[in-house]
């Protein structure tokens, strides 16, 4: 077992308005926030749990379901748009057996859409958890993916 | 109430609760006090066995054992008097006793009180600090603080407190019952109590007889009559033969049902005036059918002493009638001719022979209620009392000790027992428990268990258990939480198949107030 | 030479952002020194007399919005917005990756001038590597000395292009949904947990260090005379050379295109350009030959904005590219206000109306409609942006969208 | 003071009075869907915008600060066409049900499109798909009608304080909600209907109070509530001589101890008064029965009696309890019987209890 939800917590305790923050430290471990790290948490800010609950919803890299364990985001803002975003979503979903918003069976991979995650000198852009994936083709999945099968 | 319940909202910087449960049983006020913590910074001081809901709030909370109230307060007391954070000025200026109050605090150690009370000693001085160093700082309290075989002496008590700190006739300060029922107040101004006349004109000064002789054209008799509980007693012993109880159910309500339920039917006659057939009045020979708030006119008087325009608002149900007619009746039949045509003709009568009433009129309240002393039609009403001085001049420091509850947990009743309301029933549930949507959401009475306690005797949330005292017992379900005290056991009295006053104690009795301890009973818990 | 002009990116690549000693070594810092030196009232003169106006959108002149902060205020705060959120923007993590240490220092001198001892960087969600960048960047000045008493942190966001707008970033910052606040009050006055607080653009502090160390003059002489300075643009879209760069904000967009950009992709012609990221405005062909400081571009109806240029070329189908941008919006709506909430979901609809071949001439009345009133009422400029390019393009190329309807 | 022309009206007011109250004192009619004077501004519902000459947008005069010399019009075209649309969007995710809603005839949105001639939105597309129901016995939420002013939740947490729901979501697609969007019952709603007291809509109405009878219906009667000792204003709705629900009077004048505050045995606890178990006729024990009698036979057996024990055993062998619940004027008239007409003062009530 790791570290319990109010140790990953705690660091951020007397950080004002640290709540995102400490989010962000959840999903760094769990890719998502589980309710009960949740409820911890506004318990630990001294916040409600609407409140925490609401914050937890607003932000699109947050997420209160369970999440895989990579979690593939497709830019699709604009200029991915034009450059071909859209062929490399088809081919990702294809892949992975998959639609947007879906994990994988086994709880490797899920598929999200993103907005403009600014590396756009070298676009279609994929990012997987922290690393971002330059140039994307649908062809150049198989081998993107295999870093992390 | 010294002062305005407002006054909890926007003034107070400091709220000391004792004995209330505010949220749950004043909610309204309960919002007020949490707003002012909330927009205005107040600092809420608790002391309850139960973590009620305002405790999450607190800048202090004190989870004091039920029944060792002066403990706790004489030694904030004794803090305060060491630290020399009381109001010297207020002290020699407007009030006399002092010298005793501090003689008798000094043994009052935090050292000692927090053996007693169960509570850190630091608590204990961060509290009193807290409290003393406001300027602005208000107590409330309800049946928490009155509900003892002590009562009269834990308001004392707290008076003390107050006057110690000078927190008395300023905004924002006060000591504040919160009054349970929607016309408790009212009740009291109106002289139903066994030794006042309305206005709390003692009935055995002659003075005050003469004057109620002159205006009721009869002889009046000279000595204080029984309070409700010796009158069951005296029921009981046979030496009261008739009752006639209007819109009370003292079977749910008062302690000992059993016992209640002997004296009832030790006697000759028994009229009962009610809106269901109660608990009570299924015993009575006579059954009257009164109306509810909604099909009369007349006044309440709230916490804060405003009296309040009531309006019929529907015709009486059935041939049901409104209290007062049914009062002028009854009265007429024995002899004594009453023919009021409104309660506004009634209300007219009271005002003439209660002076703290005198300039209130129905005319003057059809859009905001005054609150009492109000001498005259021109005087706007009293928000805060004992401003400039006390009524009886100076405020007088009555010294108190601590005593034990009558009934100490043992071997065999190994808990304390502790009871009070819920938020979604009032009282004996007449009421609430005909509310189509509040019985389906809490229809059943539960009791409240500490996981440590509940574990000792292996019971778990949700589980059917049988509470007993001397009294007896009740069955209902374990509700497990850690928002009481380990070893304290809590309860409500709204539920008549699982009824707390079952278990209550009726023999231990307030010696002045004669209030029964509700709040202290001896008890044990076993799963069925 | 392409007329580039180097000034936050001079040492791109030749010094390490992350280490004080590397940018003290190439100048840096000088103007810290020299501000250290000098009463509050005169830097922020100092900064007005440079004319430098905020990179991040607005354009409003710098040493204005120090000047509006309370003198006597007991905590102040000084934020940097790096939330470059705008689709096509990269600018602003490239300036942290090339020249950090310029960042912190002009935080430190603004934090000098309004008499702050407290400064964040709101970074965006999408670049976990500048956090890192940063936290060692600002240990690295601190060690060095260079920022004594002034303490900066590094707070993340986590995906709310909505957050860039400067009261969601500070609602953001204080742990919250990230909704903007009305205004006024202004965060000059009422920000950062409700006291005076400074909200500039990453590349807004960058240029302070350049203007202390060689004066307002120097600065204010440099590219177009009511917005002076540089401007570090990125290029995407229909391009040879998609990749950024720092000009002169007299530089002319068609230079842009032609000289930086290399052309467009293919020799093919330009069908558009978009100037300032997806809350821009398109610009047709016959408009490009206009200098992309923030004046000329109002007058052509377009904004600079954050400095993304992105080209389309004839081939291009506008139409869909605006239905795109009207997702990117429905998307980002914080859901606070109705016009943006209900107009960007609505606004949307109708676009992907329009661009399956389903929409009328109707759909796109009612749409001009709905932009007039979203940029008119709108709480944020979230949502007073959101219609302008559905706007420009049916402005400028109402026969493609003819040609969809049904 | 600052001196401002709004209408062409010249008007002088405080220094920080809002521009909305500014343009109410000018007596320019401004709609407003979020703004509540007892909560914190939230600047969203854009519905009371104005056109400040020299302002490139429209100004929401409820956030905005009146300043001097500003030339405000509170109806002009922009204005009114911003109005418009505003309604449209609201209308196109709000489930219009007007013929069964227990709003109609007391919903702003209705009033507001009636003012402006909205009949239809331009904008209708999908429809609103946010209800879920809720299975609490007092509380009805059908987000679905909801216009997202967030009323009921700044009263929640301001009027309150239980903090039960916020925003869930962001966009469209935000929603109230409670944490982990569960219902009512399993979150901290205390059921005090503060929440129904604000809403503009009929997205949150009382259960309890469904069917029985529309405001408009209603006679109203100003009173006091019958429970705990606060002494909470409501205003009974009555129909048919019967009560049908219960109203929030939030002046304070007229509502002093609670400003509209209601807790949930005020709001939704009034139904007893028609409970079939009301005792509707007088009852008198025969043969160890209790039957229904005519007033008459009652009355005359309770004197009889009473007479009885009085003359048998005296005055002080009776007692008196009155009543904590009912009126001043009912226990002064049962102390008086006591004292004055049995001659015992043997009278007590529960007011320790």
């Amino acid at each position: 077992m790791g570290k319990s939800y109010a140790e990953i917590i705690m660091p951020y305790k007397d950080k004002k308005g640290g709540l995102i923050e400490a989010f962000h430290a959840l999903q760094r471990e769990f890719n998502y926030i589980p309710e009960e790290a949740l409820k911890e948490a506004a318990r630990i800010f001294k916040i409600p749990e609407s409140k925490a609950y609401g914050v937890a919803t607003f932000y699109s890299h947050f997420s209160v379901e369970k999440r895989g364990k990579y979690i593939i985001r497709m830019c699709e803002s604009a200029p991915c748009h034009v450059a071909g975003a859209g062929e490399v979503l088809k081919a990702l979903e294809q892949y992975l057996g998959i639609k947007v918003g879906e994990t994988t069976p086994d709880g490797k991979f899920t598929l999200e859409l993103c907005e403009c995650v600014g590396q756009c000198q070298a676009i279609p852009v994929i990012t997987i958890n922290d690393d971002v994936v330059l140039s994307v083709s649908p062809e150049r999945i198989p081998e993107i993916l295999k870093k992390y099968e | 109430m010294t002062n305005s319940i407002k006054d909890l909202e926007e003034e107070a910087e400091v709220i000391f609760l004792i004995g209330t449960n505010t949220t749950e049983n004043h909610p309204v006020i309960g919002y007020k006090i949490r707003q002012n913590v909330l927009k205005r910074g107040a600092k809420l001081i608790v002391a309850d066995p139960r973590r009620i809901e305002l405790a999450d709030l607190a800048e202090v909370y004190l989870p004091f054992k039920p029944g060792t109230d002066i403990m706790l307060i004489n030694a904030m007391m004794h803090v305060i008097i060491k630290e020399n954070l009381l109001d010297k000025e207020f002290i020699e200026k407007r009030t006399e006793g002092f010298e005793e109050v501090k003689e008798i605090v000094e043994k009052y150690t935090p050292e000692l009180a927090a053996r007693i009370c169960g509570v850190p000693a630091e608590d204990i001085v961060k509290a009193a600090r807290i409290y003393a160093e406001a300027d602005k700082a208000a107590i409330c309290y309800a049946m928490g603080v009155t509900q003892h075989s002590k009562g009269t002496d834990n308001v004392k008590a707290i008076c003390n407190l107050a006057m110690l700190t000078g927190n008395i006739g300023k905004p924002g300060s006060g000591v504040n019952p919160l009054r349970g029922q929607n016309n408790v107040q009212g009740a009291c101004d109106m002289g139903g109590l066994p030794d006042v006349y309305p206005g709390y004109q003692k009935v055995e000064i002659e003075e005050n007889r003469s004057k109620f002789e002159k205006a009721w054209g009869v002889k009046l008799p000279d000595r204080k009559g029984l309070t409700l509980t010796e009158a069951i007693n005296a029921a009981l012993e046979g030496k009261i033969k008739a009752l006639y109880i209007m819109g009370e159910n003292p079977m749910l309500s008062d302690p000992d049902s059993h016992h209640v339920e002997e004296a009832l039917d030790n006697l000759e006659f028994l009229v009962v005036q009610d809106i269901f057939l109660t608990e009570t009045a299924a015993k009575a020979d006579v059954v009257l059918p009164g109306v509810s708030f909604a099909e009369k006119d007349g006044t309440f008087t709230n916490t804060e002493r405003r009296v309040q325009r009531v309006r019929k608002a529907v015709n009486p149900r059935g041939n049901a009638k409104p209290d007062w007619q049914i009062l002028c009746e009854v009265a007429t039949r024995l002899g004594y001719p009453m023919s009021y045509q409104s309660p506004e003709e009634i209300f007219e009568e009271i005002r003439s022979l209660t002076p703290s009433y005198a300039g209130i009129t129905y005319k003057r309240i059809e859009e905001t209620g005054i609150q009492w002393p109000c001498p005259d039609t021109d005087h706007p009403g009293t928000p805060i009392l004992h401003k400039e001085k006390f009524v009886r001049g100076r405020g007088k420091f009555h010294p108190v000790e601590y005593r034990e509850a009558a009934e100490m947990p043992d071997d065999e009743y190994p808990l304390i027992l502790t009871t009070g309301r819920n938020l979604y029933h009032y009282h004996t549930g007449t009421m609430t428990r005909r509310v189509a949507a509040i019985d389906q959401h809490k229809p059943h009475n539960e009791v409240e268990i500490h996981p440590r306690t509940a574990q000792l005797y292996g019971i778990k949330d949700g589980d059917m258990v049988r509470l007993s005292t001397r009294r007896g017992s009740i069955k209902l379900k374990a509700r497990i939480t850690e928002n009481i005290k380990e070893g304290v056991v809590f309860t409500t009295f709204h539920f008549g198949e699982a009824a707390a006053n079952h278990l209550t104690n009726a023999s231990a009795l307030d010696p002045v107030a004669k209030i029964p301890e509700f709040k202290v009973a001896a008890a044990r818990i076993e799963k069925i | 030479m392409n007329g580039e002009k180097r000034i936050l990116l001079e040492y791109a690549d030749k010094i390490n952002p992350e280490k004080a000693e590397d940018y003290i070594k190439v100048g840096g810092y000088k103007g810290l020194e020299k501000a250290r030196k000098m009463k509050p009232k005169q830097i922020i003169e100092e900064v007005k007399k440079s004319k430098l106006r905020g990179r991040g959108g607005a354009g409003f002149s710098t040493g204005m919005k120090w000047s509006f902060v309370p003198e006597h205020a007991p905590v102040k705060y000084v934020v940097c917005n790096l939330d470059e959120g705008e689709p096509g923007t990269y600018k602003d993590r490239i300036i942290c990756e090339k020249n950090a240490q310029a960042l912190l220092e002009g935080m430190a001198i603004c934090a000098l001038a309004i008499g702050a001892k407290k400064g964040y960087i709101y970074c965006r969600g999408e670049y976990p590597h500048i956090v890192r960048l940063l936290n060692n960047a600002i240990e690295s000045a601190k060690k060095a000395g260079v920022l004594e008493d002034f303490d900066i942190e590094v707070r993340m966001g986590a995906g709310a292009y909505v957050c860039g707008e400067e009261t969601a970033l500070i609602e953001s910052i204080e742990g919250k949904r990230g909704e903007p606040r009305f205004k006024p009050p202004f965060p000059g006055v009422e920000g950062l947990w409700g006291v005076p607080t400074v909200v500039n653009n990453v590349e807004t502090f960058a240029c302070i260090p350049y203007i202390l160390t060689h004066g307002a003059e120097w600065f204010a002489s440099i590219g177009a005379p009511d917005y002076p300075g540089t401007k570090v643009l990125t290029l995407t879209g229909d391009i040879n050379n998609p990749t950024y760069f720092e000009v002169p904000t007299d530089y002319l967009l068609s230079d842009v295109i032609y000289k930086l950009g290399g052309g467009i992709k293919g020799g093919r012609k330009l069908k558009a350009v978009q100037v300032g990221g997806s809350s821009g405005a398109f610009i047709p062909p016959e408009n490009i030959h206009t200098s992309i400081d923030f004046d000329s571009m109002s007058r052509i109806g377009a904004s600079l904005g954050s400095g993304a240029v992105f080209v389309l070329d004839e081939t291009r189908d506008i139409v869909d590219v605006a239905t795109r941008i009207a997702k990117f919006f429905e998307h980002e709506s914080c859901g606070k206000c109705n016009p943006c909430r209900e107009g960007t979901f609505r606004m949307y609809e109708m676009m992907q109306r329009i661009n399956a071949g389903r929409g009328s001439e109707e759909d796109l009345e009612n749409i001009l409609v709905l932009s007039r009133v979203m940029q008119k009422a709108s709480l944020c400029g979230l949502g007073q942006a959101a219609p302008i390019p559905i706007e420009t393009t049916i402005k400028h190329f109402r026969e493609d969208y003819m040609r969809k309807l049904m | 003071m600052i001196t401002l022309t709004i209408d062409g009206k010249r008007v002088t007011v405080p220094k920080g009075t809002s521009l909305l109250d500014a343009c109410r004192i000018a007596g320019a009619d401004i709609p407003t869907l979020c703004h509540d004077p007892e909560l914190s501004l939230a600047g969203s519902c854009r519905m009371c915008v104005v056109e400040v000459a020299g302002r490139r947008n429209l100004i929401a005069s409820c956030v905005t600060p009146a300043e001097e010399g500003m030339q405000v019009e509170t109806e002009s075209e922009a204005v009114i066409e911003a109005r418009r649309i505003i309604l449209e969007l609201l209308l196109a995710r709000h489930k219009l049900e007007c013929h069964v809603c227990e709003r109609d005839g007391d919903c702003k949105l209705q009033d507001y499109c009636y003012r402006y001639g909205v009949k239809d939105s331009r904008f209708k597309g999908e429809e609103p798909h946010f209800y879920k129901e809720d299975p609490n016995p007092f509380i009805e939420r059908d987000y679905d009608k909801c216009i997202m002013c967030t009323k009921c939740i700044r009263a929640c947490a301001e009027i309150t304080g239980a903090f039960a729901i916020n925003l869930k979501n962001r966009g469209h697609n935000a929603v109230i909600s409670t944490a982990f969007d569960l219902g009512l019952k399993d979150s901290t709603c205390v059921f005090c209907g503060q929440c129904i007291m604000v809403c503009p809509v009929g997205s949150l109405v009382s259960k309890v109070e469904k069917g029985r009878g529309r405001t408009y219906q209603t006679e109203k009667v100003r009173t006091v509530c019958t429970y705990c000792g606060t002494g909470c204003t409501l205003e009974l709705k009555v129909l048919n001589d019967r009560v049908v629900g219960v109203n929030s009077i939030r002046d304070e004048k007229l509502s002093p101890a609670n400003r509209g505050a209601l807790c949930v045995k005020g709001r939704f606890g009034w139904d007893f008064i028609d409970s079939p178990e009301r005792l509707k006729e007088p009852l008198v024990r025969k043969n160890g029965e209790l039957m229904p009698v005519s007033w008459e036979e009652a009355l005359d057996y309770t004197a009889k009696r009473l007479k009885e024990v009085k003359e048998k055993w005296g005055s002080d062998s009776i007692a008196v309890f009155t009543s904590a619940r009912t009126t001043n004027e009912e226990n002064y008239l049962l102390q008086k019987l006591a004292r004055a007409v049995i001659g015992t003062n043997n009278i007590d009530h529960c007011a320790r209890l």
